[in-house]
């Protein structure tokens, strides 16, 4: 299901103008505070009518302001988890969980109760009232209840940003679930490079209520210039070829062999791995006796200043490319420059366990 | 003792006191879903007429009790245009019958009821409407599940106040339905038929203090609910 | 004061309020005889006589019955010697419409008859005068107890009235002075005066009154020119 | 026309006008402190006797209007406790003053003012004045700062109420304080006067509608004030 | 200033039990989401009694249940930054901002409007009222109310979570500089080690209302089990050597020379530096040529499994102690054990920006 997006509104000073289509899978809202990204998503669960706009979701339209046409929030089939929780002061915590089921037809009642409130820590919790519950478990709670809902579509806007990094690695993955077993079209506004390079089908950059940037995270991340954010990550995109018994996974991309933690997918699925430029290590010759488990080798194809003190290297391994950030004191010592062979030393680790993007929907856009 | 306390009032004055409750009680409930309703539509919607409208409502609390009384009787009179349809239509008569004085009774409180549900609909964070909205529910949906709950003590507190309003209403009933012991005698008509003869004020105080006993109580059961709906919305 | 010029003296005169614009003739006519101001407060008599008992600032007091002016001078506010009764009225019997067929008022009168399904409207027959004097009249005929259940009683007079008039109590007791004003009312029968206590209005000097003036006006209530006026709205002169 | 308009209403009646809205303004004005006070009391504080005193604010509405004139003239009047001190020490003399006819409006109003403003009150979130609180704001500057800015909507609604309610206030008005023109002669002493007289209907209808032409004028604009506040509020 | 914080209380299923001492400095209280970290705040900042307690700031007793004594909010001179924004929603930004300091005595307002307004952005919303903020904007707004109240105390509860990297990265030394220069005490809360390992003079690390670690940042977040998260981190104590001309930093620790991007401290300044476990690359020989530019050499003191893929190698470095994680893969193919003699390869980026941890004040209780 894609969802096509035209808007165009104005509050005051601020003026979003901005098209994009958000293709199967999850599309990533990124960009820094007051860009759009709560605007944009208010749009299309209906609670913001635009001054023009056209938002159509597979084939249906929900909004066409030339039209006049507009579908009423409730009958979008959405589940959207609010950046401030919003939770039903009156209702107790299982009442809020269950408050979209009594609406969904049965057919869509996919999600078990009691698995939702496992994953989300919320079982000692159910009885109690949002007033008496702590920052966490609140949107913790309001995730549930989006996700428990039966939605067509969910739009999550920050939903882990107030939780721990450990209750986050287990929220993750069931976002994942949703995006692939489930193929539940997700709109994930994130200010966090590792969710997004791990959950992102498609990522839309924002800046200033336009967008910045459109592509798959390996194109949007890469360019950390157009995100505005001091992060130069590169994506590979690689084939699953073989989980061993030690706990590692055989990844193939087109540099070559890669190990990474187990990840979930079957042998032959396409997964993203996001890697940060300054965890990659160069070496000119190849190194030996490491507990690195990944070198690839490359070609430099581009030397460029980043910062005061650090130098971005981009290497052409095959068809695709990695960004390696290295002090300027090691590239004039190592003496790098373009066209040079080098090799890419990678922590097995490193790319472990949030930055692992699992498998997504062929036919994507990007 | 339990003989004592019953014949502390007389049989015609507890009949008062009877009538005077189920009349208010009547008025009340009869009364709250279109207060509501009106309060509601006074909130949050924006229509043609709606001060027009708001005026209306208003009206009963303007006007002295007796205008009030004199225009119920011109038009729910058994010869006024209301009161006659209704009575060829639904058999309905309203003059001179305890239900006529329900009627007085609801429309002098209707607009101590409106303003206190709609400050309370007012209060309510349309956010929390929308985040109902986004999870399936209707307008009608999210009205009975969220606002309406959320609104609960300011419609308790609206229903007391008219409640207590109507117990003590007088000027409107007495002119519209009189004063007929055991139909529509309530408990103001007859303190001021004792305060009218000299040395009245003896039984007209008897009379006061079970009125108030009565409205007391329910003032205190109503803060009592309301206090207990809020403790549940604040999460004990 | 009311806009006249205030050359002379200016009394306050607390007085039932069936009395207000036969009232307001009689003071108009004394302050253009005499150049003294009239103030004129009308409510229940009720009502004006504890405010009496409680000093209020009249310096006379016309009350519709004589047990509320019983009630001011044995609690010692009115001055001493200066009551009398001023005016009479007659209480009558009607029914809506222009002109209804009289009946003889008598006990043989098929009041409950009359009524049918029907009410009779009259003024509180516990404790408003008019009410009291309705009930006294239909007791002596023998009539109250087959009528009681059917009364509706209104708080004042002009209530009552207004029931007969709007047609939703098809008859009513009331005085004379007030059907004779309404044109959808017939008086269709008069009680005979022996049949109540006599209806009075009493007047008198308040014992807290300073006025130099009261006792003229006092006077001036019985005297022709009023007495012209009185009568003109229906009331008896007593005198 | 001006002089057409002017001689409508004659002079009398153009007097009781004019009494009226100032009875019924300062009836609002100077109850509306302790109105405030009262609903904050009844809403955030605890304190023994708190459902007595919630109790006796609510009594002027229960109780037939009459009886609080008649409580208001044994009270208040020149030869009642309250009145005899309040005239020997302050010279201030209530009874049959317009000051009296002020005095039992705001009485009768009073009742709807503090549910109005203490249902304002109970929908403020404690916790923006605990955040007021943490940023030095002592009880006193979190209430001027923060409290009464969010409750101003309510205290409109609050006050209009009163001031509607005052403008109809009958009963209790003529009990106490009788029915002096130009002194304590309101607008619905006069409709009542009228209504007495045979024939009076039409100069008391053309009261009525002076009175509900301006309960109106000022129901509008509190409404007018109240929406301009809570946009204000929402944020534009 | 220390502030002694002794508490119990119970909500219901939850029960706070607790007594630590906040040294001067930032105290950060870690933990997971209702461990318990914001009812100790509210209590601090007198917004909470709690059953039994005593809070004791510079000598002066804020609370003390057995003694009666409870100092009212107002009189407690806290900026209090709260998880969920309150800002008032009558009054616009600017009359939000400066809310605080018309009771703040005039000494001490020493914030200037105008620094606060522009680190923190908010410069276009100064006369915009809440309602029509995004959510990070209105977090920045809450940040720059507390901060311009003039406190003697900060309390911040997850100031940051709904910031995106590059707003995190200008206010955190806004922090740093008030801990520092001003001396302010700060009670912080925070999910994210990054922001602890810098900001932190004391952990206390909670875990369903207890405390399961107090300390520094080096030993609470070394010891990845009492924290419940799944992040090994080790913390060297450094000092600031010299300051180069390409932008890197010399720091001396128990260990040897390590380089880091320029860090703002003089000379001779003691820093803390925050190592993830999966940041470090083991090697059996000293390597050569790589783009690393440190490397540290010491003996393998522990070496103990993490998770199915992985083991916690504990080098004994002089005095200090680095975590590496490695595969297991590579652990049995170098044939590591404890005694034997190891190089540790340390990105010279890793500890940049964000977890380079500046001076923190001598004396403190760690
Ligand atoms: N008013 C209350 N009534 C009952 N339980 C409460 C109340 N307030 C908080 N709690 C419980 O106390 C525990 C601690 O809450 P607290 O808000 O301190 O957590 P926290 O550490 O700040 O979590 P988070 O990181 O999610 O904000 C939680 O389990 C919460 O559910
Ligand atoms: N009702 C409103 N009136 C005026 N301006 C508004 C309104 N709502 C939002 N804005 C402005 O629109 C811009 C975009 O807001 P939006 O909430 O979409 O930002 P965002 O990208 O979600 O930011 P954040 O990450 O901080 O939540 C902001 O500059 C905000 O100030
Ligand atoms: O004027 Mo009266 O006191 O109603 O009979
Ligand atoms: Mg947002
Ligand atoms: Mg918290």
């Amino acid at each position: 299901m894609t969802v096509q997006i035209a808007l165009r509104h104005r509050f005051g000073d601020f003026g979003l103008d901005l098209a994009f289509d958000a293709p199967p899978g999850v599309t990533v809202l990124f960009g820094p505070s007051g860009s759009g990204k709560t605007t944009v998503v208010n749009a299309v669960a209906g609670l913001l009518r635009p001054d023009q706009g056209r938002i159509v979701a597979d084939g249906r339209v929900l909004l066409d302001t030339a039209a006049r046409r507009f579908v009423p929030p409730h009958c979008r089939r959405i589940g959207y988890i609010f950046q401030e929780g919003r939770l039903f002061p009156h209702l107790n915590v299982r009442q809020n969980l269950l408050y979209g089921r009594w609406f969904a037809p049965r057919a869509a009642r996919r999600e078990s109760v009691s698995q939702v409130v496992d994953m989300l820590g919320i079982g000692p919790l159910l009885s109690r009232r949002p007033g008496a519950l702590s920052g966490g478990e609140k949107q913790r709670v309001a995730i549930g209840r989006a996700l428990l809902s039966g939605p067509d579509m969910i739009l999550a806007d920050e939903p882990l940003a107030a939780l721990d990094e450990a209750r986050k690695a287990e929220i993750l993955p069931y976002f994942e679930r949703l995006r692939d077993a489930v193929s539940v079209p997700i709109l994930y506004v994130s200010h966090a490079p590792a969710e997004v390079a791990r959950l992102a089908t498609t990522v839309v950059a924002l800046k200033a209520g336009r967008v910045a940037a459109v592509g798959s995270a390996a194109q949007v991340l890469g360019d950390a210039m157009a995100l505005g954010t001091p992060v130069a990550t590169s994506v590979l995109r690689a084939r699953v070829a073989a989980h061993h018994a030690d706990g590692l996974s055989e990844l193939i991309c087109d540099a070559g062999r890669l190990w990474v933690p187990c990840v979930v997918d079957v042998p032959g699925a396409l997964i993203n791995l996001r890697i940060a430029a300054q965890d990659v290590i160069l070496s000119r010759e190849a190194p030996q006796g490491l507990s690195a488990l990944n070198i690839l080798s490359g070609v430099i194809a581009d030397l460029s200043p980043y910062d005061g003190v650090s130098v971005l290297v981009t290497l052409e391994l095959g068809d695709a490319r990695l960004t390696a950030r290295v002090t300027r004191r090691s590239s004039v010592a190592m003496e790098l420059a373009p066209g040079q062979r080098c090799h890419a030393i990678i922590k097995t680790l490193t790319v472990a366990p949030q930055d692992r993007g699992t498998k997504y929907v062929p036919g994507d856009g990007s | 003792m339990p003989s004592d306390w019953m014949t502390w009032l007389g049989p015609a004055e507890w009949q008062a006191v009877r009538l005077s409750v189920r009349v208010s009680l009547w008025a009340t409930l009869a009364s709250l879903p279109l207060g509501i309703l009106t309060a509601y539509a006074l909130a949050r919607w924006n229509f043609w007429g709606k001060q027009l409208l708001n005026g209306f409502v208003h009206l009963p609390l303007i006007l002295p009790p007796v205008v009030t009384g004199y225009l119920l009787l011109l038009t729910f009179g058994r010869r006024g245009v209301v009161g006659q349809a209704l009575d060829q239509w639904f058999g309905i008569v309203l003059s001179f019958r305890w239900t006529g004085a329900a009627l007085a009774a609801a429309i002098m409180a209707f607009p101590l009821m409106v303003r206190a549900i709609r400050l309370a609909i007012e209060a309510v964070d349309p956010k929390l409407e929308a985040a109902a909205s986004t999870l399936g529910a209707s307008r009608l949906w999210v009205f009975a599940t969220i606002t309406l709950p959320l609104i609960l003590p300011g419609v308790i507190a609206g229903a007391i106040l008219a409640f207590a309003k109507a117990m003590g209403e007088f000027g409107a009933t007495i002119t519209f339905v009189s004063n007929i012991p055991g139909q529509t005698q309530t408990v103001p008509s007859a303190i001021y038929a004792l305060l009218q003869v000299p040395g009245g004020e003896g039984a007209a105080s008897r009379l006061v203090i079970v009125a108030v006993a009565l409205a007391m109580a329910a003032l205190l059961l109503s803060e009592f609910v309301a206090r207990r709906v809020a403790r549940r919305v604040a999460g004990s | 004061g009311t806009g006249l010029p205030a050359v002379g003296d200016e009394i306050t005169v607390f007085a039932a309020a069936s009395l207000a614009d036969a009232l307001a003739q009689v003071a108009a006519t004394w302050t253009a005889e005499t150049g003294h101001a009239v103030v004129l407060s009308h409510a229940g008599s009720s009502v004006l006589a504890r405010q009496i008992q409680q000093g209020a600032p009249a310096d006379i007091f016309i009350s519709a019955s004589t047990g509320w002016m019983d009630a001011v001078a044995a609690s010692g506010d009115l001055r001493p010697g200066a009551r009398r009764d001023v005016l009479g009225n007659t209480l009558v019997l009607i029914a809506h419409g222009a002109d209804e067929v009289p009946v003889s008022i008598d006990e043989n009168l098929d009041l409950q008859a009359m009524l049918g399904d029907e009410r009779l409207a009259m003024a509180m027959v516990e404790s408003v005068p008019a009410g009291i004097y309705g009930k006294a009249a239909l007791s002596w005929l023998g009539l109250w107890d087959s009528v009681a259940p059917k009364v509706a009683q209104a708080d004042n007079v002009r209530a009552a009235l207004a029931f007969v008039a709007r047609n939703e109590a098809p008859l009513g007791i009331v005085y004379a002075t007030d059907a004779a004003i309404e044109a959808d009312v017939t008086i269709i029968g008069i009680f005979p005066a022996e049949s109540h206590a006599p209806i009075t209005y009493p007047a008198a000097i308040t014992a807290q009154s300073t006025s130099p003036v009261a006792g003229a006006f006092l006077d001036y209530l019985t005297e022709p020119p009023a007495r012209e006026i009185w009568a003109g709205f229906g009331f008896r002169a007593l005198y």
